[in-house]
């Protein structure tokens, strides 16, 4: 089988960085092929040439044999390539239909907008991959999960030959993530390529046929499924060994240090009420829109609740806004890094610094000196990946960018710490690192919330785990009982 | 539905149409104070006070739904109605001559050479905007400044008059409802429906329009969904500037003189109609509709103060207070 | 001339509130039943402090005499379509004559024309408007204040001075007016150098930096010439800046109290007296006569040249106007 | 370092620092052009024309920096010069009695009154669009129109004048340094100068500062680092609220008199000046030394145009050129 796409010696570079250094890579008709690596190897950049997004430095594209030039990516589009961004590109305040359809919207005869059969077809596409969501509602009002299907949606809708999914399954659990399954493969039997770029190994193994790694913006290599097993795989992707995915230490738990009681949100969720101990670790599992997030927003005091009260070692307190979260020892480290979590256009070290910067004050001005110390340290800590600490975090990968959110965290040195998807969009190796770290600092006495749609992240490091179901407490499990179907069986709201 | 949920539904539909009730709380006002307020009269003339500042706040509305603004307005209009004026000026006869010489009447090459005038700015405004990735609002600040030398430059200092009386018909004219009652409606007021009629469909019917609330909404998903940003950048400023030609030509038929110093601070008037009516600021939101009460309101607010001899300085207190009312009871819960 | 009745319509009982209230039988009524006369003022804008003195002698004369007269006052901003726009809405509130400040002779015409469909006489103040229908014109000359100002100048320099002078806002009535009276006196003496020109756009800030820069670029000038006194100010402190006041010369026009301080202290030569309160009484007056259908005549008032020869004279007139002034502001 | 590498380097000086060499190629032209434009005498007098509005620029700087935007500067100006003036105008008796009534110098109350009226507009703008969450543009939109309608109020609509002289001298006061060639630094530099350093160190060195170019990037994320938004955004406000205070009473003693018109449409200028000088207008980069290049810019150009008798009309076109061709050529390569 020849080959229908042929990316030969692309390289790219952003200013200093050198994302890509002359990677070859190809595709075949009707395969799903995996495009793995760390954090900023540089699996998007590659994509986004692809697409027509990014202009290469130099490097030639075939198609079919053919030389083709990506200007934009409506060029790409006619080709018959779509693409599935990492960062969602959704216009909030449109509907679902408006989305789906937005640069090909259908005319009637009188030229203007033919909205029903718009959202006729969008039915009709939601319905193929198995999704309930009414066509007519605004993006704005739907959850990160539900974006990411109508991301989905869209690029499929284009019925284009070659389909690229940049982490597709982050934010999505696993019914979703069955249902893609599904359709990948319809589409591979369909002889449509697709190309899956995931941080989860398991999915990699599931999903794919082919493997092609990038190191540091390098072609480490490509071959078959079937010939690269997972140590291997994982040898080429991080240059290491990696022994434990889930560096469980036991922690010994001691007092109650967080005790929310019958908090309510109308419309998110209802009468939620648990205890976190200090030294323990608890999972918040969930489907997609159980409310999760919204429950640790709230705590965090970035929402309102309507009823309920939260005691925090034993005091009830009052929390209206982060600064009054922070102040009780309350940090998060929240869902989406670009839009709440980082100011993109900062540097990595006024990132890292910014809830604490008291603590680089000497007498009344900021010290320069302090501030560059205490940024060594964590970039240290968790190995992150950046020229020096005065680069922009924009210019940072994905992964790398949680860390700086992770740091800024770490650096308030809280007690209590939320933690809303902390590895999503992570590679193995730093999300092994993060596991480690959760551990470690549940060891010194930190009480931690983490919030993940990964079944074996959830079960992997929780001491106790507990389970909404559409804005409710469905089910409570220790470590000892917790296994992937009865956590499931609570988050589908079969309590029995 | 329990008590509860009604009032919450209550406080729902006046959280969305604050706006509106602040405007009738306004009207009615007036309409007890005043004797002449509630007379069919006083409506047509408010329409015709609305018409050309209208068609102004309707091409600005459309650029702010792209999130986009454009502070050049007031000038455009004070250059379009120049250079329109000056074809039918015989105070101008190389003007005059030249815009006969195309053997029709030159009423329509003034009203050509106006709208044209607006247009070449939206040109210029739009190909800067686009091509040079530079914010609207400075961008449409140096064309602002650029306009209103132009608008003195071609007018040499001093208002264009002596116009025909052909053109100053276009403003003057009217359509008689009732000769008794002296009823009429007054012609730029159905330019002002026209450009309203066919703004909204474009907006809501065409893809230029969807691409347009797209591009407000969220530029790099526009983008990402192939759509040519820079192309409905453009074209929307040229659309808008043609509109501003228009309005600026129609006012200066309607005063029968270009005054180059026309039209100053309208930009303000513009967008603070669109905001009063509920057009988001952050791009993405709203409906000419939007505007037209926006301007009305504003018409309304000054005619008001001036029957109710509120003093040209309270005026302005007012008016500013009002600004703020509007949106503050629009974004928040007022009961 | 008298032209209140030009409206000589013949569907008296028809017409309806807003066209009638200038038939005869209703002003033989107002002068019966002695209901007082509504005149509606439009006034070009408060750009300028002297329109407040126009608009004080307003009210004094309606104050003066509450029975026969109330008047409505309004401002247009300097903008002439928000003039149009406020006198159509003086008319539908029924008012009996207008008194026109035009923001522009020809782009307020359509307020005139407003007025004559309605068959409401109109009186223009301080600046004329183009259009036969006006009743009479209550003013003054701006061309002869431009010619006085730089007659002024020329008398007090000599005949082969070098002067330069500050335009008001480009377009304004009295910009085009003045500068024209500069011309014509420039013309009249080829030996006065001009050395520069520009606006002020009556703003003393924009004032003073331009004529810092004009002294910065090495030019001389015997005298400088503000068409506002809003403007002088600015240019005094230039000059003071550069050790220049008293070698230039300097003068303006009406007679604010700042410059009428510098002019006693002799580093500013001279101010044109406007009489606005005058120009406002005067206008009221002949309103009410208008609206009653009793023949009316224009009415000017003089310019006059208020300097450190003469200035006492006007020392309390500006006092009186200011009481005024400060009792409607 | 190969040759390639090197231009590669030049071409991303060159385009980091478009804006000064443009600026430089100006300044070059003027000395070849005019004789004076080369001596201390005219750099100190650019200095002085710099410093009041130059004050108001880095209050915007301050708040465009936080992704906000100030349009009532001009009019904040004229209210605190003319409630400044009072206290201390001999036309004005009642208000010089009262300031007169606290025992110390009047000019003390007089510079207070200005600073303190820049204030409270400042706790009206910024108490609004933090609590009311409405966008900066039209909440100063709003505070625009009230500021100079309070200012026509306050002044009677005249200007203020009489001045005491002890006030006309904080701006007409100076240090000599050669009395022979007539050199003069004028004091309102010094206070611009003060302002200049105060504000730097407060943006670099302070946890305000920092918080402000946290919540200019990225809003949401500066609230989910426990900042105080609304407290932050207030307190910008107020402080840019008393430097325009200050840069009015300043304005206005240099003037001696305090006209209400006074600072019309100079918030434009002031923003000419932040973008010019390379401030983000999205929010979150910029230093205060960008706006005074800015500031710097903007005036020279306007004394090049004096200077070289380009009459208004085409200066305006000049100067809109200049705007967009500034941020055009800072955002583009143009080499
Ligand atoms: N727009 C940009 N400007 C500057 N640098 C960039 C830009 N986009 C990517 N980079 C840099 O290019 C490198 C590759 O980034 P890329 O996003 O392709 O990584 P990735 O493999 O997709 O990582 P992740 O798994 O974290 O998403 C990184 O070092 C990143 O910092
Ligand atoms: N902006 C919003 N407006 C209205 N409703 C919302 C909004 N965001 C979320 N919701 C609703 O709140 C509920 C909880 O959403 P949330 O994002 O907290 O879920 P989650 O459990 O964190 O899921 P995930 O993070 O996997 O998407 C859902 O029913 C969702 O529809
Ligand atoms: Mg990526
Ligand atoms: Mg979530």
């Amino acid at each position: 089988m020849s080959d229908l796409l042929e990316m030969k010696d692309i390289s790219k570079r952003f200013g200093g960085v050198e994302a890509l250094k002359a990677v070859s890579f190809s595709l075949k008709k009707g395969e799903v092929h995996a495009l793995v690596g760390e954090n900023g190897a540089g699996k998007s950049t590659l994509m986004k040439i692809l697409i027509g997004m990014h202009r290469p430095d130099s490097g030639v594209i075939f198609l079919n044999g053919e030389k083709k030039v990506f200007n934009c990516m409506k060029d790409a589009l006619n080709y018959g390539i779509s693409m599935i961004f990492q960062e969602f590109n959704s216009v909030a305040h449109m509907t679902v239909a408006d989305n789906i359809f937005l640069g090909r919207e259908p005319y009637t005869k009188f030229h203007s907008v033919d909205y029903k059969k718009m959202h006729q077809d969008t039915k009709n596409i939601l319905k193929r991959i198995g999704v309930d969501i009414d066509s007519k509602v605004d993006v704005s009002t739907l959850t990160v999960a539900k974006i990411q299907l109508i991301e989905i949606a869209k690029a499929l809708s284009y019925d284009a030959d070659i389909i690229i999914m940049d982490e597709p399954t982050s934010a999505l659990s696993n019914n979703e993530i069955d249902n893609l399954y599904r359709i990948v493969k319809e589409l591979a039997a369909d002889g449509k390529t697709v190309v899956f770029i995931s941080h989860k190994i398991d999915e990699i193994y599931r999903f794919c046929d082919r493997i092609t790694v990038l190191r540091d913006g390098n072609l480490i290599g490509s071959d078959l499924v079937d010939n690269i097993d997972i140590d291997q795989l994982i040898m080429m992707m991080v240059n290491r060994q990696i022994t434990e995915m889930y560096p469980k230490e036991e922690a010994e738990i001691k007092e109650k240090v967080l005790e929310v009681k019958n908090l309510s949100r109308k419309g998110n969720f209802e009468d939620i009420s648990f205890y976190l101990r200090k030294g323990e670790i608890l999972g918040v599992a969930g489907l997609m829109g159980a409310g999760r997030t919204e429950l640790a927003e709230s705590i965090f005091g970035m929402r309102r609740i309507d009823r309920g009260e939260i005691f925090v070692k034993g005091k009830k307190v009052s929390i209206k806004h982060p600064k009054d979260a922070i102040r009780h020892g309350i940090m998060m480290v929240p869902e989406d890094r670009t839009k709440t979590g980082l100011i993109l256009k900062l540097s990595v070290k006024e990132n890292i610094l910014l809830t604490n910067l008291k603590k680089c004050m000497i007498a009344f001005y900021i010290s320069k000196k302090k501030e560059k110390k205490s940024v060594e340290t964590f970039s240290k800590i968790l190995e992150i990946k950046m020229k020096d600490e005065s680069q922009v975090v924009s210019a940072l990968s994905g992964g790398n960018q949680q860390k700086v959110v992770v740091s800024r965290t770490l650096f308030s040195d809280p007690d209590i710490i939320i933690m809303d998807e902390p590895t999503r969009g992570i590679d193995v190796k730093t999300k092994a690192d993060i596991h480690a770290l959760m551990s470690k600092l549940a060891n010194q006495g930190k009480a931690i919330i983490m919030i993940s749609s990964e079944m074996p992240e959830v079960i992997g490091i929780s001491d106790r785990i507990i389970v909404l179901h559409e804005g409710r407490l469905s089910g409570e499990l220790t470590r000892a009982e917790a296994d992937q179907q009865s956590v499931l069986r609570y988050a589908m709201g079969r309590n029995q | 539905m329990n008590f509860k949920e009604i009032m919450q539904k209550g406080k729902g539909i006046l959280q969305k149409y604050a706006i509106l009730f602040g405007f009738l709380v306004i009207v009615i006002v007036l309409g007890f104070v005043t004797e002449t307020f509630f007379t069919l009269n006083n409506l047509f003339l408010i329409l015709k006070q609305v018409s050309c500042i209208g068609i102004t706040t309707v091409a600005m509305c459309m650029l702010i739904i792209m999130g986009c603004i454009d502070l050049s307005v007031g000038s455009v209009m004070a250059v379009s109605g120049v250079f329109g004026a000056l074809m039918v000026s015989e105070a101008n006869p190389q003007w005059m001559a030249f815009a006969s010489s195309f053997g029709i009447d030159p009423v329509w090459i003034a009203l050509l050479a106006g709208i044209l005038m607006g247009t070449a700015f939206g040109v210029f405004n739009g190909l800067i905007i686009a091509k040079g990735k530079i914010p609207p609002f400075i961008v449409t600040l140096g064309s602002m400044t650029i306009a209103r030398g132009l608008a003195y430059i071609l007018s040499q200092g001093m208002p264009v008059a002596k116009l025909l009386d052909s053109f100053t018909g276009i403003g003057a004219g009217k359509l008689t409802l009732s000769e008794s009652a002296g009823l009429h409606i007054s012609n730029t007021v159905f330019f002002y429906i026209g450009v309203v009629l066919l703004v909204s469909f474009i907006l809501k019917k065409r893809r230029f329009g969807r691409y347009i609330y797209a591009i407000g909404g969220n530029e790099s998903a526009a983008l990402a969904a192939g759509i040519n940003v820079d192309a409905v950048k453009l074209k929307a400023y040229v659309l808008a500037g043609s509109l501003v030609g228009l309005a600026g030509t129609l006012s200066v038929s309607r005063l029968k003189s270009a005054p180059p110093a026309f039209g100053n601070a309208y930009e303000l008037d513009a967008i603070a109609g669109c905001i009063i009516g509920g057009v988001s600021f952050n791009g993405g939101i709203g409906k000419v509709w939007s505007s037209v009460v926006g301007a009305f309101i504003l018409v309304i607010i000054q005619q008001g103060m001036d029957m109710l001899d509120v003093q040209t300085f309270y005026q302005q207190i007012v008016k500013g207070l009002i600004i703020i009312l509007a949106v503050l009871g629009d974004r928040k819960r007022i009961i | 001339g008298d032209t209140a009745d030009t409206s000589t319509d013949t569907t008296d009982e028809t017409v309806a509130d807003t066209a009638s209230d200038t038939t005869d039988t209703d002003t033989a009524d107002t002068a019966d039943t002695a209901e007082p006369v509504l005149i509606g003022c439009s006034i070009q804008g408060n750009q300028s402090t002297f329109m407040q003195y126009v608009v004080s002698g307003m009210f004094q004369y309606a104050e003066e005499n509450p029975d026969i007269v109330e008047i409505d006052v309004v401002y247009a901003d300097d903008d002439a379509t928000k003039q149009c726009t406020q006198v159509e809405t003086l008319i539908q509130e029924g008012i009996d004559a207008l008194v026109l400040n035009p923001v522009d002779p020809d782009a307020s015409a359509p307020a005139v024309d407003a007025c004559e469909e309605a068959g409401i006489p109109v009186i223009t103040v301080n600046t004329t408007v183009n259009s036969d229908y006006v009743s009479a014109h209550v003013g003054s000359d701006d061309v002869e204040s431009g010619r006085i100002q730089m007659e002024r100048v020329i008398e007090v320099c000599g005949e082969d001075c070098k002067v330069g002078y500050v335009n008001a806002v480009i377009g304004h009535s009295a910009q085009v007016g003045r500068e024209q009276g500069y011309l014509e006196v420039l013309d009249e003496h080829p030996g006065v150098e001009l050395v520069a020109y520009d606006t002020g756009n009556w703003s003393g800030d924009e004032t003073m930096q331009l004529v810092e820069n004009w002294l910065a670029s090495g030019k001389e000038f015997d005298a400088i010439l503000c068409e506002a006194d809003c403007q002088l100010v600015g240019a005094y402190v230039a000059v003071e800046d550069a050790g220049l006041l008293g070698e230039i010369l300097l003068t303006g026009m009406d007679c604010t109290d700042d410059i009428m301080a510098y002019i006693a202290e002799g580093t500013v030569d001279s101010s044109i007296w406007q009489d606005g309160v005058g120009q406002g009484y005067h206008s009221v007056r002949i309103a009410i006569d208008a609206a009653n259908n009793i023949g009316v005549e224009d009415y000017m008032i003089p310019y006059e040249v208020c300097s450190v020869d003469n200035y006492e004279s006007y020392l309390t007139k500006i006092e009186e106007r200011n009481a005024l002034a400060a009792e409607y502001f």
